[in-house]
Order: C-alpha cells, then sequence, then structure tokens
C-alpha cells in the first residue's frame, strides 16, 4: 500500500469515524449516567430526518443542525420518562424508539416532500461544507506529515472537528467536573448520590440530554455533512456499531475515539478490495469483504479486550421503596 | 383497471421501481384511466398481493422485479382469465407476459461514454448487492469501456450483503470517494439508494457519474455523465394500454426496441461532445444490428471483461 | 441511685439533638414505622436496636431524608425541620452511616468525600482541599485512610472510616451509624468505638443502631428498642440489663447463651494437609494449611476478615481451586476443578453456609422453595423423572423446612428477597443442616441477625454437632467463636496461628493470634499449638514498632 | 409505588397500555393529513377479520414465536442474544441443504430432518459468540450483531456463487423438491374448512406451540433451565452451587440458536419453498420485543407474537390498500412496545389512583 492510498483510507476513516465516535460519546454519557440506551440508532435517524428537512426547507444547515439536535432531544427526552420517571426497562424502551424513529422518520419526510421518505437535495449552505484548516495548503509540502494534515486531517465539514475535540472534552467533563463526577457515580451507585443530597433524578436527565445531542450531531453529519439529504434508514446499523464501539472502548472517552477510529478504518479498507488483494495477494470475495469490519471486530475482542465491565448501577431503575 | 406491484425497493427509489411508477403515471396522464398500485414490504405478501389483485379483478397485473418470478408462477394458473405481466424474469406460463431487458447493452453502451470521458484512463462501478443481475450491469459496463479503451482499469465494488446494501447512500459515496482515489474519474452506480450517495459524492468530488434505470441527469446538472436507461417505464405503459388483450410471451427489451439506452438532455449536454455521442451511437447501431454482440453475463455466469 | 441523678441532671441540662414526634412510613402494604417519638440529648451516644425488620433502618432514613414519612414531625436542635431530601439533612448536620454503605466502588476515598459536598464546578480545587481536611480529621479523630485509595480495595473496616469521614466533611453534629459492627472485626469495632467517644466528647451526638447487647452496654447513654415498626421503650444504659434489653425486643425471654454439652469427638472427619490457594490475580491467600476436624466437634476459625477465612471455605466447598491434600472420610477430594464443584462436594458430604448469602448462598429473585434446591437441584428426591424436576416435592420440602427453622413468614412461594435478612440465613441454615452433612461449613452465620434468631441458629449448630458430624465455623465475632466452638484455630494472612481448645482461649491471647503475633499472652493458653510464624512476626513487628 | 390488584395488571395495565399506543398512533396519521379510521379498519379487518387474515396473521406470528423464545431462553441466562436474525437466516441455510439433498417422498419425513439442520445451524451461529463469550469474556451483545452481518455476508455468497441454480436471476436456492413442501393450516383436513383460501400459515404453527410449552418446560421444570435461571440471576451463585457457567452460556445459547434456527421451518420450507437471501426478514429483531414485552415468558411471548403478528400482518394491509405509508406499521409496533413494555409503570401508577392501597400491619 502506498502512502498516498494510505492517505486516502485514513481521509476514509476519520469519515466513517465520525458518526460512529458521536453516537459513542453520546451513548457514554447515558451509560455512564447508569441509562442503557440501546435507542442511539433511532436518534440518530430522527436527527438525520430533521436535519435533512429543515435544512431544506430553509436553505441553511445551522437552522437545520438545530432541528436535529432537537429532533433527537426529543426522542432522548422520551427515553428519559420511561426510564428515569417511569422506571420502565430501558432496553425495551429503546428498542421501541427505535422502531418509532424508523417508520417516523419516513412518515414525516414522506408527508412534508412526497419524495418517497427522502429530503430534498440540499445543496451549499444547507450542508456542512468542508473546511481547510489553517496552513493546510503550506505545509501540504512538508513530507510525510503534510499531507497527513492538508488531506487526512483537513477539509472536513464542521462536526468532525467537532466530533474530535468532544473527545478530550468528554475527558475533562467526566474526570475534572463535579458535574462529571457526579455522573459517574450515579452510574455506578445512584444511592450514593441521593444520600450525598443530589437529585439522581435531575443528574440522569441531564445525562439523557447530552446523549440526545450528541446524537443530533451524529445524524445532523450523516444527513448534511457526509450526504446531501435523508433517506430511508440512512443509519444503516450505526448505532448499534456505536453500541459494540462503546464497550469496545469500556465506556471511556479516548478509548471510544480508538474504537470508533479502529472500526472507521475497518470500513474504509473494505472498501478498497484492491488494497486487501495487494496485501493477503488473492482476490478476496465480495461478501467476505463486506463482513471483514464484523470479523475484525470479532478478532479484536476474542484477542484483546478481556470482560468490559459496564457501570454497575447501568439498565437498573433507581428505585428506593420497593 | 390494471394493477402494478413495487418490489422492496418501494416506488420512489430514484431508479427501477420509480420508472415504472412514471410508465404508469404517464399512461394515466394519457388515458385518464386510472389503476390500482401496492407495494411490497415482505416475501410472504407476493403471493397475497397477486391473488389479491387477480381476484379484485384487476387485469393486466404488472409487476417488477425478479423476485416475483417464483410466485408468479404459483399464482398465475389459478387466474387463468387474469393477465399478468412481469419485469426482469421469465415466467413460462399461457396467461404471461415475460418483459426482460439488455441491460448489458445498456450498460456497454455508458461504459464506452464513461470510457471516452474519462481522463485517467480509470472509471469505477458500484453496484448494491453482488447479485447477478448487478453483475449483468457491471459486465456490460467493463465490455463497453474496454472497447473504447482496451488499457483501460475498471475499478468495480459492491456495497453490501444486507438489504441496507440498497439503502446506503452514506458508504455508496465513501465507495465513490475510494475509487475517486484509485485514479477513477467517471462512475457508474447500479445501486438503487445507494447510488443516489454515489452521484453526490461524485458531484462533490468534482468528478463525473452515470445514473441508471430512471434519467438521473438532474439530480447533479452538469455532472452526471449520462444514465443508463432502462425502460422500465415503457415496459408498464405499454402493459397497462394493451390492457386485458396484454400478449403474452416473453418480450426482450433491448438497445433494438429502444427498452435500454442512454439519457441525454440539457442537464448533460455539455458533457457528451457530439464526437463522444457519435462512437457510442455507432456502437449502439452495430448491437441494434446484431454486428456486435455484447456478452451477457446471465448466458454463462462468466464476465469476459472484469473478474467477479 | 447514682444512675438516677445523672439522669436528672441530663435531663434538664442538656438540650436535644434529635426530636422526633409520631413518625409513621408504609411501604406499601407494609407499616415500617408506627407513631414513633424519640428524643436524644445533644452530646449523647443513644442506641437504636430491635430484631430484623423492625424499623430501625427505616426510621433513620427518614431522619436523613432518605425517606419521606407518611406523618410526624422532625425537631432538630429543638427547631422543627422539614427534611425532604439528604441535602436538607446534611444542611442541618446531620451524618448517616447506612447499614450497606453508600459508597462508590470504584472512586477515591477523596472523591466519595467530596461527592455532593464539592466547592465549586471543578474537581481540583475541591480535592485539594478536601485532602487537606480529611488529613486533619484523621488526626483529630483516630480516622486515618489513604486518600487515594479505591474504595473496592478497602477492607470493610476502612470503608466504614470512609463513611464517617463524609458525614464529618459534612460538618455533621449528629452522627448516625446503622449497624456498623457487623462487618468489623472486634479490633476494628474498638476502634470505632474509640472514635465515637471522641465524637462525643467533642459535644456531637450519635445515634447507634445495633443487634449487639455488648456494644449497647459498653458505649451507649441511652437506649430505644424497637419491635414491629413501634418503639416499646427508651431507657438509660445503666439502668438496664442484657437479659431486659433482649425480652424488650423479642418479647420473650432470650437465652444469650446457647447451653452446650461437652464434646465427644469421633473420627476424624476432615484431614487438611499444605492447603494453597491463589486468587485470580496469583496472589496466595492460602499458604499452607494444615488441620483436621473430628466427628461430633466444632473447629472455630478466628481471624480478622480478609485472612485467607474466605478461601478456606470456598476451596473446601469446591467453588475455587487449590492445591495440597483434603482427606473427607477417608477420600481424596479433587481441588483442580477438574472433576468436583460445588456439586460434587455436596455428594461427598459437605454443606457450606457461605458467608455473603446474598450474593452466594441464595438467588434474591428466586422464591423460597426454589432457593431450598438451590445446590440441591439435582437431588433425585427432587425429581419427577429423568427429564423434569418435582416442584411439588421441592414445595412440601420448603414447608416442612420453614416450619422447623422458624422462617417468618412460612409462605415458601415468596421471593427471597422479600425475607429479611435473619430469615434468608434461616432458609439457608435450614437447607445446608438438614442434609445431615458430615461437614458442615459454615461463614459468618449470626452476621446482621437479631438476637432472637442468633439463639436460634447457635442451637441448631451445637444440634447438628451433638448427632455427630463435624462443623468448620468462621466468623469475626468472637464472641460467636469462643461459646460455640470446641476447638478454635485462628487465621492470619494465609497462615495458622495457633490451634487449640476453646476452653483454654481467651480473648487477648485470640486477639494477639488474630494480629499475627505470639507472646505471652498466647503462650498463657494451655493445650495450645502456636505457629512458629506467629513469633516470627512479632519479631518483625518488634523491630518495625 | 401504588399496588393495584393482580388481575387489574394482567388486564387493564396491558390494555390501556395498548389503548394508549394507539391513542397516539391515531394522532400520528392525523398528522401525516390520513384518516385514523381507514387505517384501523383496515388494519383489522385486513388481520383478524377473516380466517384469510389470520391465516397471514399466524404465519408471522409462528416466526416471531421462534425468535422471541430464543431471546427468552438466552435472556434467563443473562445472555442478550441480538443475533436471532443471524441464526434464523443460517437456520434456513440448514433447512435448504436438507430439503434439497434428498427428493423427499413426503412432508412429515421432511420436516423432522429439516427441524434439526435449521436448530444445528442455528444453534451452530450462536455457538461462536457463546464460546467467545464463555471463555474469552467478549461481549455477547456485540459479537452476536457483528455475526448477523456476517452470517448475511456468507448467506448472499452462498446463494450467489454456489448454491444458486445455472441462469437463475435470484439469489436464491432452487425450489425444494414438492414432498418436502409442508401443508398450510389450508390443506390441513378440518382446519381446511375454517382457512378455506391459500395462505401462508402453515404446520409449523403447532411446532411453534409445542416449542412455547418446550420451552416453559425448559425453564421452569428441568434441572438445566434451573441453573440457567439461577445463573442468569447471580454468576457468584450459581458458583457456589456447582453450576458450571461456561455449561450453561453455552447450552442456553446453543438452545437460543437453535430456536432461532427452528423459525426457517416456517417461512424457508413453509412459506417460499426455497432460501432466499434476508429469508428472516427482521424476524429476529422483533423477536428481541416480542421476548421483552412477553415478559420472558413462554405464554407471554405466545400472546406477545400474536400481537405483533396482527401489527404487522394489519400494518402490511395498510401499507398495500391505503395512502399511509407503510413505515407507519414500525411506527406503531414502536409505540406498543414502548407503551406495553416500557411505560407500564405510569400506566400502573395511574391505575394505582382508583385502587387505594390498603394497609396492614407488620406481621
Ligand atoms: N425500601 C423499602 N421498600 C419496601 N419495604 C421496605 C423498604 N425498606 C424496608 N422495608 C420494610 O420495612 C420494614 C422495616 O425495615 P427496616 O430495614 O427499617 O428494618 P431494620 O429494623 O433496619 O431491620 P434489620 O435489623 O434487618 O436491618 C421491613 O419489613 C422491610 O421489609
Ligand atoms: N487506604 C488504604 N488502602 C489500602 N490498604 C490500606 C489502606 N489503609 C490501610 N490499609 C491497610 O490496612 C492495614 C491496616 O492499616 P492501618 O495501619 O492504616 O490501620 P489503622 O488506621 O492504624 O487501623 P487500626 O487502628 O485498626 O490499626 C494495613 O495492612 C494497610 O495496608
Ligand atoms: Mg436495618
Ligand atoms: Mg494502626
Amino acid at each position: 500500500m502506498d502512502y498516498a492510498t494510505l492517505l486516502q483510507i485514513l481521509d476514509s476513516t476519520i469519515r466513517l469515524a465520525t458518526p460512529l465516535l458521536l453516537a459513542c460519546l453520546a451513548g457514554l454519557y447515558s451509560e455512564r449516567s447508569g441509562i442503557f440506551d440501546i435507542g442511539l440508532e433511532g436518534k440518530m435517524l430522527m436527527a438525520a430526518m430533521s436535519t435533512g428537512a429543515v435544512a431544506a426547507l430553509t436553505g441553511s444547515v445551522w437552522i437545520g443542525l438545530l432541528a436535529g439536535i432537537s429532533g433527537a432531544v426529543l426522542f432522548a427526552l422520551v427515553h428519559g420518562v420511561a426510564s428515569i420517571t417511569f422506571r420502565g426497562n430501558q432496553l425495551i424502551s429503546g428498542v421501541a424508539l427505535n422502531f418509532v424513529a424508523s417508520g417516523i422518520t419516513v412518515l414525516i419526510a414522506q408527508s412534508l416532500f412526497r419524495q418517497g421518505g427522502r429530503t430534498p437535495p440540499l445543496s451549499g449552505e444547507a450542508r456542512f461544507n468542508p473546511i481547510t484548516l489553517p496552513f493546510a495548503e503550506a505545509l501540504s509540502g512538508v513530507p510525510i506529515l503534510g499531507p497527513l494534515y492538508s488531506e487526512v486531517l483537513s477539509g472536513h465539514g464542521a462536526l468532525v472537528y467537532i466530533a474530535l475535540l468532544a473527545v478530550p472534552v468528554t475527558w475533562w467533563v467526566l474526570f475534572r467536573t463535579r458535574f462529571g463526577l457526579r455522573l459517574r457515580a450515579v452510574g455506578e451507585n445512584p444511592a450514593s448520590v441521593d444520600t450525598a443530597g443530589i437529585s439522581v433524578i435531575r443528574l440522569r436527565y441531564g445525562a439523557v440530554v447530552i446523549t440526545g445531542i450528541l446524537c443530533g450531531l451524529a445524524g445532523a453529519y450523516m444527513a448534511a455533512g457526509l450526504q446531501a439529504g435523508f433517506g430511508k434508514e440512512m443509519t444503516a446499523g450505526r448505532g448499534y456499531i456505536a453500541l459494540a464501539a462503546l464497550i469496545f472502548a469500556k465506556w471511556r472517552p479516548w478509548y471510544a475515539l480508538m474504537a470508533t477510529l479502529l472500526f472507521g478504518f475497518f470500513q474504509a479498507l473494505a472498501l478498497r478490495p484492491d488494497v486487501i488483494k495487494n496485501t493477503v495477494g488473492f482476490d478476496v470475495p465480495v461478501p467476505a469483504l463486506d463482513a471483514l469490519p464484523y470479523i475484525l471486530t470479532v478478532i479484536v475482542l476474542a484477542g484483546f479486550v478481556g470482560r468490559a465491565i459496564p457501570p454497575r448501577a447501568g439498565g437498573e431503575p433507581y428505585v428506593k421503596e420497593r | 383497471d390494471p394493477a402494478i406491484i413495487y418490489d422492496l425497493g418501494g416506488k420512489f427509489d430514484k431508479s427501477f421501481n420509480e420508472a415504472a411508477f412514471n410508465g404508469a403515471e404517464r399512461w394515466k396522464a394519457e388515458t385518464g384511466g386510472s389503476y390500482k398500485e401496492l407495494e411490497m414490504q415482505s416475501e410472504a405478501q407476493r403471493e397475497q398481493a397477486l391473488r389479491r389483485l387477480a381476484e379484485a379483478g384487476s387485469n393486466p397485473v404488472v409487476m417488477t422485479g425478479f423476485a416475483f418470478g417464483d410466485v408468479l408462477a404459483k399464482v398465475a394458473p389459478d387466474f387463468p382469465d387474469t393477465k399478468f405481466a412481469i419485469i426482469d424474469m421469465v415466467v413460462d406460463a399461457p396467461n404471461v407476459k415475460s418483459v426482460v431487458f439488455n441491460e448489458h447493452e445498456g450498460s456497454y453502451l455508458v461504459g464506452m461514454m464513461a470510457a471516452l470521458a474519462s481522463k485517467t484512463g480509470t472509471v469505477g462501478f458500484i453496484g448494491g448487492m453482488d447479485i447477478p443481475l448487478i453483475r449483468k450491469f457491471g459486465c456490460g459496463y467493463a465490455q463497453g469501456v474496454k472497447a473504447v479503451n482496451p488499457d483501460a482499469t475498471v475499478v468495480m465494488n459492491m456495497t453490501g450483503t444486507t438489504p441496507s446494501a440498497w439503502n446506503d447512500p452514506v458508504k455508496g459515496a465513501e465507495l465513490a470517494k475510494a475509487q475517486k482515489a484509485q485514479g477513477a474519474d467517471v462512475i457508474y452506480a447500479a445501486a438503487g439508494g445507494t447510488g443516489i450517495g454515489v452521484l453526490q459524492a461524485a458531484a462533490d468530488e468534482g468528478i463525473l457519474s452515470i445514473g441508471v434505470d430512471s434519467n438521473q441527469n438532474h439530480l447533479h446538472p452538469g455532472q452526471v455523465l449520462t444514465s443508463m436507461l432502462k425502460r422500465v417505464d415503457n415496459a408498464v405503459y405499454e402493459a397497462f394500454t394493451e390492457g386485458a388483450d396484454l400478449q403474452p410471451g416473453i418480450n426482450v427489451m433491448g438497445l433494438a426496441n429502444e427498452g435500454v439506452g442512454y439519457a441525454m438532455d440539457e442537464n448533460n449536454a455539455s458533457l457528451v461532445t457530439p464526437e463522444m455521442a457519435a462512437t457510442v451511437d455507432e456502437a449502439a447501431a452495430k448491437i441494434k444490428s446484431g454486428e456486435l454482440e455484447v456478452h451477457d453475463y446471465m448466458a454463462d455466469n462468466t464476465c469476459p471483461a472484469a473478474s467477479f | 441511685m447514682k444512675g438516677g441523678i445523672a439522669a436528672g441532671r441530663q435531663e434538664t441540662a442538656a438540650p436535644l439533638a434529635i426530636e422526633l414526634r409520631g413518625i409513621s412510613k408504609a411501604f406499601g402494604t407494609v407499616q415500617a414505622n408506627k407513631d414513633i417519638s424519640i428524643q436524644v440529648a445533644k452530646g449523647t451516644i443513644h442506641g437504636i436496636i430491635g430484631e430484623n425488620g423492625a424499623g430501625k433502618s427505616t426510621l433513620m432514613s427518614i431522619l436523613y431524608g432518605f425517606y419521606k414519612a407518611d406523618s410526624g414531625d422532625i425537631l432538630i436542635n429543638g427547631t422543627p425541620t422539614t427534611i425532604p431530601d439528604s441535602q436538607a439533612a446534611i444542611r442541618a448536620g446531620i451524618g448517616m452511616v447506612f447499614q450497606h454503605f453508600k459508597l462508590v466502588q470504584n472512586f477515591s476515598v477523596l472523591e466519595n468525600v467530596i461527592l455532593g459536598a464539592e466547592d465549586g464546578a471543578l474537581l481540583r480545587p475541591s480535592l485539594a482541599k478536601a485532602r487537606k481536611v480529611l488529613a486533619d480529621l484523621a488526626r483529630e479523630y483516630e480516622l486515618e485512610v489513604h486518600p487515594d485509595a479505591v474504595i473496592e480495595e478497602l477492607s470493610v473496616g476502612h470503608q466504614q472510616r470512609v463513611e464517617i469521614l463524609k458525614a464529618l466533611y459534612r460538618h455533621a453534629d449528629i452522627l448516625i451509624l446503622d449497624e456498623p459492627t457487623g462487618v468489623l472485626t472486634p479490633a476494628e469495632a474498638d476502634h470505632l468505638f474509640r472514635i465515637l467517644r471522641n465524637l462525643k466528647e467533642q459535644g456531637k451526638t450519635v445515634v447507634l443502631i445495633t443487634h449487639k447487647l455488648r456494644e449497647i452496654m459498653e458505649i451507649t447513654d441511652t437506649v430505644s428498642v424497637m419491635r414491629r415498626g413501634e418503639m416499646t421503650a427508651t431507657v438509660r444504659t445503666a439502668e438496664t440489663s442484657p437479659e431486659q434489653l433482649a425480652e424488650l425486643m423479642v418479647g420473650r425471654k432470650v437465652l444469650l447463651h446457647v447451653p452446650k454439652g461437652t464434646a465427644k469427638p469421633g473420627r476424624r472427619v476432615l484431614e487438611i494437609k499444605d492447603l494453597r490457594v491463589r486468587d485470580v490475580d496469583g496472589v496466595e491467600r492460602l499458604k499452607g494449611i494444615d488441620l483436621s476436624i473430628r466427628a461430633g466437634e466444632i473447629l472455630g476459625i478466628a481471624g480478622v476478615a480478609g485472612n485467607g477465612q474466605t478461601e478456606l471455605l470456598q476451596v473446601l466447598g469446591g467453588i475455587t481451586q487449590g492445591t495440597g491434600t483434603v482427606i473427607l472420610n477417608d477420600k481424596s477430594l479433587d481441588l483442580t476443578g477438574k472433576s468436583s464443584d460445588g456439586q460434587s462436594r455436596r455428594r461427598d458430604g459437605i454443606s457450606h453456609v457461605p458467608e455473603d448469602r446474598q450474593h452466594l448462598g441464595m438467588i434474591m429473585d428466586f422464591t423460597a422453595w426454589e432457593n431450598v434446591a438451590f445446590g440441591y437441584h439435582n437431588d433425585p428426591a427432587y425429581q419427577k423423572n429423568r427429564w423434569l424436576m418435582d416442584n411439588g416435592a421441592i414445595l412440601e420440602d420448603t414447608k416442612g423446612k420453614m416450619e422447623r427453622f422458624d422462617v417468618r413468614p412460612p409462605i415458601p412461594t415468596l421471593q427471597a428477597k422479600s425475607f429479611s435478612g435473619g430469615n434468608q440465613q434461616k432458609i439457608i441454615l435450614a437447607r445446608e443442616i438438614e442434609r445431615n452433612p458430615d461437614l458442615l461449613l459454615v461463614g459468618q452465620p449470626t452476621r446482621g441477625v437479631d438476637i432472637g434468631a442468633i439463639e436460634f441458629i447457635h442451637k441448631r449448630i451445637v444440634a447438628l454437632r451433638d448427632s455427630g458430624k463435624a462443623v468448620l465455623l468462621v466468623s469475626v465475632e468472637l464472641d460467636e467463636i469462643m461459646s460455640l466452638s470446641d476447638r478454635i484455630a485462628v487465621m492470619f494472612d494465609g497462615h495458622l496461628m495457633g490451634i487449640g481448645p476453646a476452653e483454654s482461649a481467651t480473648q487477648v491471647g485470640l486477639g494477639c493470634l488474630m494480629a499475627g503475633l505470639g507472646g505471652a499472652d498466647t503462650r498463657a493458653m494451655s493445650g495450645w499449638d502456636i505457629s512458629a510464624a506467629a513469633d516470627e512476626q512479632r519479631l518483625s513487628t518488634g523491630t518495625r514498632g | 409505588m401504588a399496588r393495584i390488584p393482580r388481575w387489574a395488571d394482567l388486564v387493564l395495565v396491558p390494555l390501556i397500555s395498548l389503548l394508549l399506543a394507539g391513542i397516539i398512533s391515531a394522532l400520528v396519521i392525523l398528522a401525516i393529513g390520513q384518516s385514523p379510521k381507514e387505517a384501523l379498519t383496515t388494519m383489522v379487518t385486513g388481520a383478524v377479520g377473516s380466517s384469510y387474515a389470520w391465516g397471514y396473521t399466524l404465519y408471522y406470528a409462528t416466526s416471531f414465536m421462534f425468535t422471541g423464545l430464543a431471546v427468552t431462553v438466552a435472556f434467563h441466562g443473562s445472555l442478550f442474544n441480538i443475533g436471532g436474525e443471524g441464526q434464523a437466516q443460517l437456520g434456513g441455510l440448514g433447512v435448504a441443504l436438507v430439503c434439497l439433498a434428498v427428493p423427499w417422498p413426503h412432508w412429515t419425513l421432511a420436516l423432522p430432518m429439516a427441524m434439526i439442520a435449521g436448530a444445528l445451524f442455528g444453534a451452530a451461529w450462536a455457538a461462536i459468540p457463546a464460546y467467545l463469550q464463555a471463555r474469552r469474556g467478549s461481549h455477547i451483545v456485540i459479537t452476536t450483531i457483528m455475526f448477523n452481518y456476517i452470517g448475511a455476508a456468507l448467506i448472499v455468497y452462498l446463494l450467489v456463487n454456489v448454491l444458486r441454480p445455472p441462469g437463475q436471476m435470484d439469489p436464491a436456492t432452487a425450489r425444494f423438491p414438492s414432498g418436502a413442501a409442508l401443508p398450510t393450516l389450508h390443506d390441513l383436513p378440518l382446519l381446511g374448512l375454517i382457512f378455506d383460501k391459500k395462505i401462508p400459515a402453515n404446520v409449523t404453527l403447532f411446532v411453534a406451540l409445542i416449542a412455547c410449552w418446550l420451552v416453559w418446560l425448559l425453564l421452569w421444570r428441568t434441572r438445566l433451565g434451573y441453573e440457567i435461571r439461577a445463573f442468569g440471576r447471580s454468576e457468584p451463585a450459581a458458583r457456589y452451587a456447582g453450576i458450571s457457567p461456561f455449561r450453561v452460556t453455552m447450552l442456553a445459547m446453543l438452545i437460543s440458536g437453535a430456536l432461532a434456527g427452528l423459525m426457517s421451518i416456517n417461512n424457508v420450507m413453509g412459506e417460499s419453498g426455497r432460501l432466499l437471501q434476508n429469508s428472516s426478514e427482521g424476524a429476529g429483531f422483533i423477536g428481541i420485543a416480542v421476548a421483552l414485552m412477553g415478559r420472558n415468558h413462554p405464554i407471554g411471548v405466545f400472546l406477545a407474537a400474536i400481537l405483533f403478528g396482527i401489527l404487522y400482518q394489519g400494518g402490511a394491509e395498510i401499507g398495500l390498500w391505503t395512502s399511509i405509508p407503510i413505515e407507519l406499521r414500525t411506527v406503531v409496533q414502536g409505540l406498543v412496545i414502548l407503551f406495553t413494555g416500557a411505560l407500564d409503570h405510569m400506566v400502573r401508577m395511574m391505575l394505582g389512583v382508583f385502587f387505594r392501597p390498603r394497609r396492614i400491619e407488620v406481621a
């Protein structure tokens, strides 16, 4: 594999990893607070549709982004009401909301635009256009690192950088702020938070809303960054992959970056049969290529990560009085 | 009244089923008639839908997609008075009209077009799922490319193996970008909803794309080189027009009878020079006359110009 | 007379720190507290005793704002105070150490201490301040814990210190401790009492819930007795006796010491040679144990929790693996785990009452009858045929067991978690003892169990011995070990420090051995075989000290 | 929390939950400018309005019973098997291989063999994730998701390159011999009188009912079931009782995979008569919802499967015969899961107002 090819694959890795990363961090907040969320997929879908629809209607991607975040937060709040206020089963609530999102996005898009559940193609200001990082031009001549900076890091939509920035920010929030301390505590032992005089419910709602916001960013990136509009089921299982990455990352932000980049890299690699053929020396059947990221994930899980211990109070509603 | 059943992708898939829908709408607009339409959601429904339409007296019943073949073979004998038309599949029954397309011929032409437009000598093909029908597209395309430029490289990718393979524009876009990185500057997408992503990414990256089934040139004016037309709309239109007098038998829609072709309109006028059009039209004429035969992947599961 | 004068002075002079008036609380249909009133004077230590489920924890949790009372008033330092949540309780100067600690297991001590009492949105300043304050508190009250230690690595005793530190860090003037000594070794308990006296001297008020009358007598000024959700009496400690308290608590006379005849040891049932166990991290936890138990004798293992007793029980019970020789009734047991597990041990004649009843001994979500089959679900008596279990038979069996062991309520279809701790323990004991094993392994049989039940449990264990069975008893309660055992062995750091007859054992001597020390006190115990390691240990600590 | 009588909990709560889901669905339909009444009538007549409708509803319900039971068995062992989709598809491969291998003379011979093959293949696809969980601690949720994708890829590869008869367009196997065709309810004596038209519901329905009963027996009447449930509640306690975590994890997952694999006698052998790609059509995922809604009890699974059969078939009818997009079906399914499965406490609290708790003294 030559350097240019590597750069292209890395470039692709970043794009493919970004929605995974945002969704993974989203799940991190929720699960760290003790609320399991298999509804990441649904929230991303909802955000993608809202972004696509509103950006198409207003012509502004930023208004679209706001709409996308609102859509995802709305779903997050329903999940919160079900699992925090009414102490429902968090897995069921997540599954249910995925179903609802999968259907309602198409219903809304169809009744708004009558294009078979798609939103109209976005262009210009209605999309996240590539941002060229400072000095990208100037540095592109520097050997090795120059192209890495100008071709791989530079030239993505704003949300890619926001996602990358979200990693240190999440780390900082989690481990350096009062909110983070309480968030981690409430996911491990809500009673300790309660007896310390902090509202478990408020904390968990806070976490769930952050989850919604990050899912909103993920969905918006898919609809208005990677793509130019929403299409039915366009998240194509990325919410589940993000969940896998979250477990892989053992609920830690920097690991989440690693895990999603790894998944993104596998996915990007699978798009290059030529590279794989040159590496392994024979033609790999197309379905095997498609399955490659998943096979590699299983191998990595079997070989490198031991038992991942989820936040101890995860999945259980906080009930004081039986 | 006639009826039409769309396959799983749905009538707004911007390609195959949408073409059928357009044909039905054209018939409706021209004749003022009315028709019934259904969209499939699961395998078990196919039979139900066929029977229910036949029982309700719809005639003819048109269906899009090879997946109906098996079921139609079971159902058609039960309704000898109803005429059926199936697109993309041959079903041997006295009341069935089978319409198949020579997609390899159309794909051959756009393959030539791609090779003519390419400056890098590398062009791309992105299919939805790795199934024989898509290989038929890809194989015709590759032959066309090689006919113009024997040294050209055709980069081929398939999107996936689950149903989302037809509906993953994001992956389509990434594939297009990956192909561009391999030097491709014209990419032909035969991948349903995924193709939308391919065309989008090609437009974003400033390279050319080729649409499929319907005329997709308008999606990105000036950036879609052409579209491989599969006149499903004509097939539907004709079946509707023939009505209850539908002629059973096999109807092969090729270049010769305008069943396939490539799209020219104001959106791609600037991209296709008269010389290019002339070269392609010349080949089209040869195919029509039988002078040039494009190899059909389905004939022997092999392809002279590409390896699957 | 003297007590009367003291009390009189207290009543007039000392203002009340806590006054509860007519507190009632129901959980669903269970009336946990019924019209309870109580007064606690400032600067005193007030004890609360009562059977399991009497409502002690509930009452104190209401005071701490963890539960909301259905009715009643709370006065703190004479002022009526509403306590809707723990934040309000903390503001009112109340701190509470719960029966089940409310610590975040994977947080450091510092993080646990500042949780909810941070000084700002950022952690760093709070942590730095807490580190200083903690050091001061540690000095002032003998409450040393490493501020950066992670909770799950701390012994329960140290975890408890963290809980107390949490309360003091929040400037608690009133400290509630719910069964604090249930999990502590005698030394740790003594240390705790020193701390409590110290707190009292500083003018703080302490409320202490416990089942141990010795502690009530030793440290409290006044004591309240609760029974079935009601407050039955509040008396001055100096004016009462353990027997009277026990009767108030249970509503009948209780034997505080089970009378037991002399042992008639028979043949050797269990023989252990050079038994070694490593934990998951490869650390050796049992470092070569040799001992034997005869039929008709109770061998008590004394020791501070975490010195290998758990590993000993678990390796004998077939839960973990080890090396060495274990011979049961002339049959060598497999310790590798290849051909043995809890099932095969039961077939060989070993029953096991584990230390941790809620996590090992039963399944909390299972019904009582399902738990009675737990571990014995392969018993042919419980099978209808080759494929199916005979649930009816298990149910019948359970009814009998519940009756014989006085499990309350005697409803086999109730889930285990709806029974109080003492009754859960009785179910496990019924299951294991009625198997009539050749060897009964029993760990902490009365931890957190009220005295009525303790009496019962002790009786059953003695009865099993008298029927000619061997019992291996592990307990951190020295009282229990000394009153039940025929012979006592002391464990320290995976070694046996000494073994000898119970009659000649002394509290002090055992205490030294439990700390890994030999010395005069231990040598004074006649008939005792003291390990050489004990004296070596003494030398090394001697040079250190 | 409010206590309500048992009958109210069992009858009123689900009914009111369904009603709430219905009301929200109606609002959704109104919001997209369609008529809820039309949707409801189409749905009801299309799913339960005739024996013909039931023939479809029961067909789908049969599939959901298998996948629901699959999730249930694993769940009791605290294993969240999301791999039903892949296991069902692999089960379909097993069924297809058996059906194609021999020119079966009669379905009664073909069915047992196909069941064995389907179950074996399904179990095999669950075995690797199970092993990785039991021995390597790899999280079963992730590995089963991954195996869904890997399974789909494997099936497509086999269908396109190995099993597809030459010249056939579909990525599908050849038709099974007619001796391997399962009789539908229409073909059966007596039942044929009720189901007077060709319908997909077939004898597999009875296999599913037996499976419900067997799973109930397994979980609550056998030692293995006892061990699975004990292990699922507490692994340390299971060790104490001498229950081998490895054995239980493996067996629970193998049974789960086998149940998912068995589903394919319904769709592959009973309905389509050949193996298509994506043969499970999402039934594996719906099985999760069915199990969760059925409270992981076979009777609950049975009822939930019927309910989802109704929603699935009724929703399809809406998609077919009205101008409301088919996606409404997914929305309604989601709302039903949400209200019956996750917001049930809300309903209970609402009802609690009517059933004032009586206080009894502490015993
Ligand atoms: N959170 C709760 N929900 C429902 N019932 C409860 C709850 N906590 C306690 N109870 C019930 O209230 C009663 C009193 O319980 P409480 O814990 O106050 O007893 P206790 O005196 O502390 O007993 P122990 O000595 O076992 O700790 C018991 O019947 C118990 O089952
Ligand atoms: N923070 C801690 N983390 C881990 N282990 C600890 C910690 N504090 C104490 N220990 C361990 O507990 C044991 C006793 O510790 P230490 O000497 O601090 O107790 P202490 O405060 O003097 O209590 P005591 O009065 O009971 O002796 C030592 O072996 C020590 O390693
Ligand atoms: Mg208590
Ligand atoms: Mg010390």
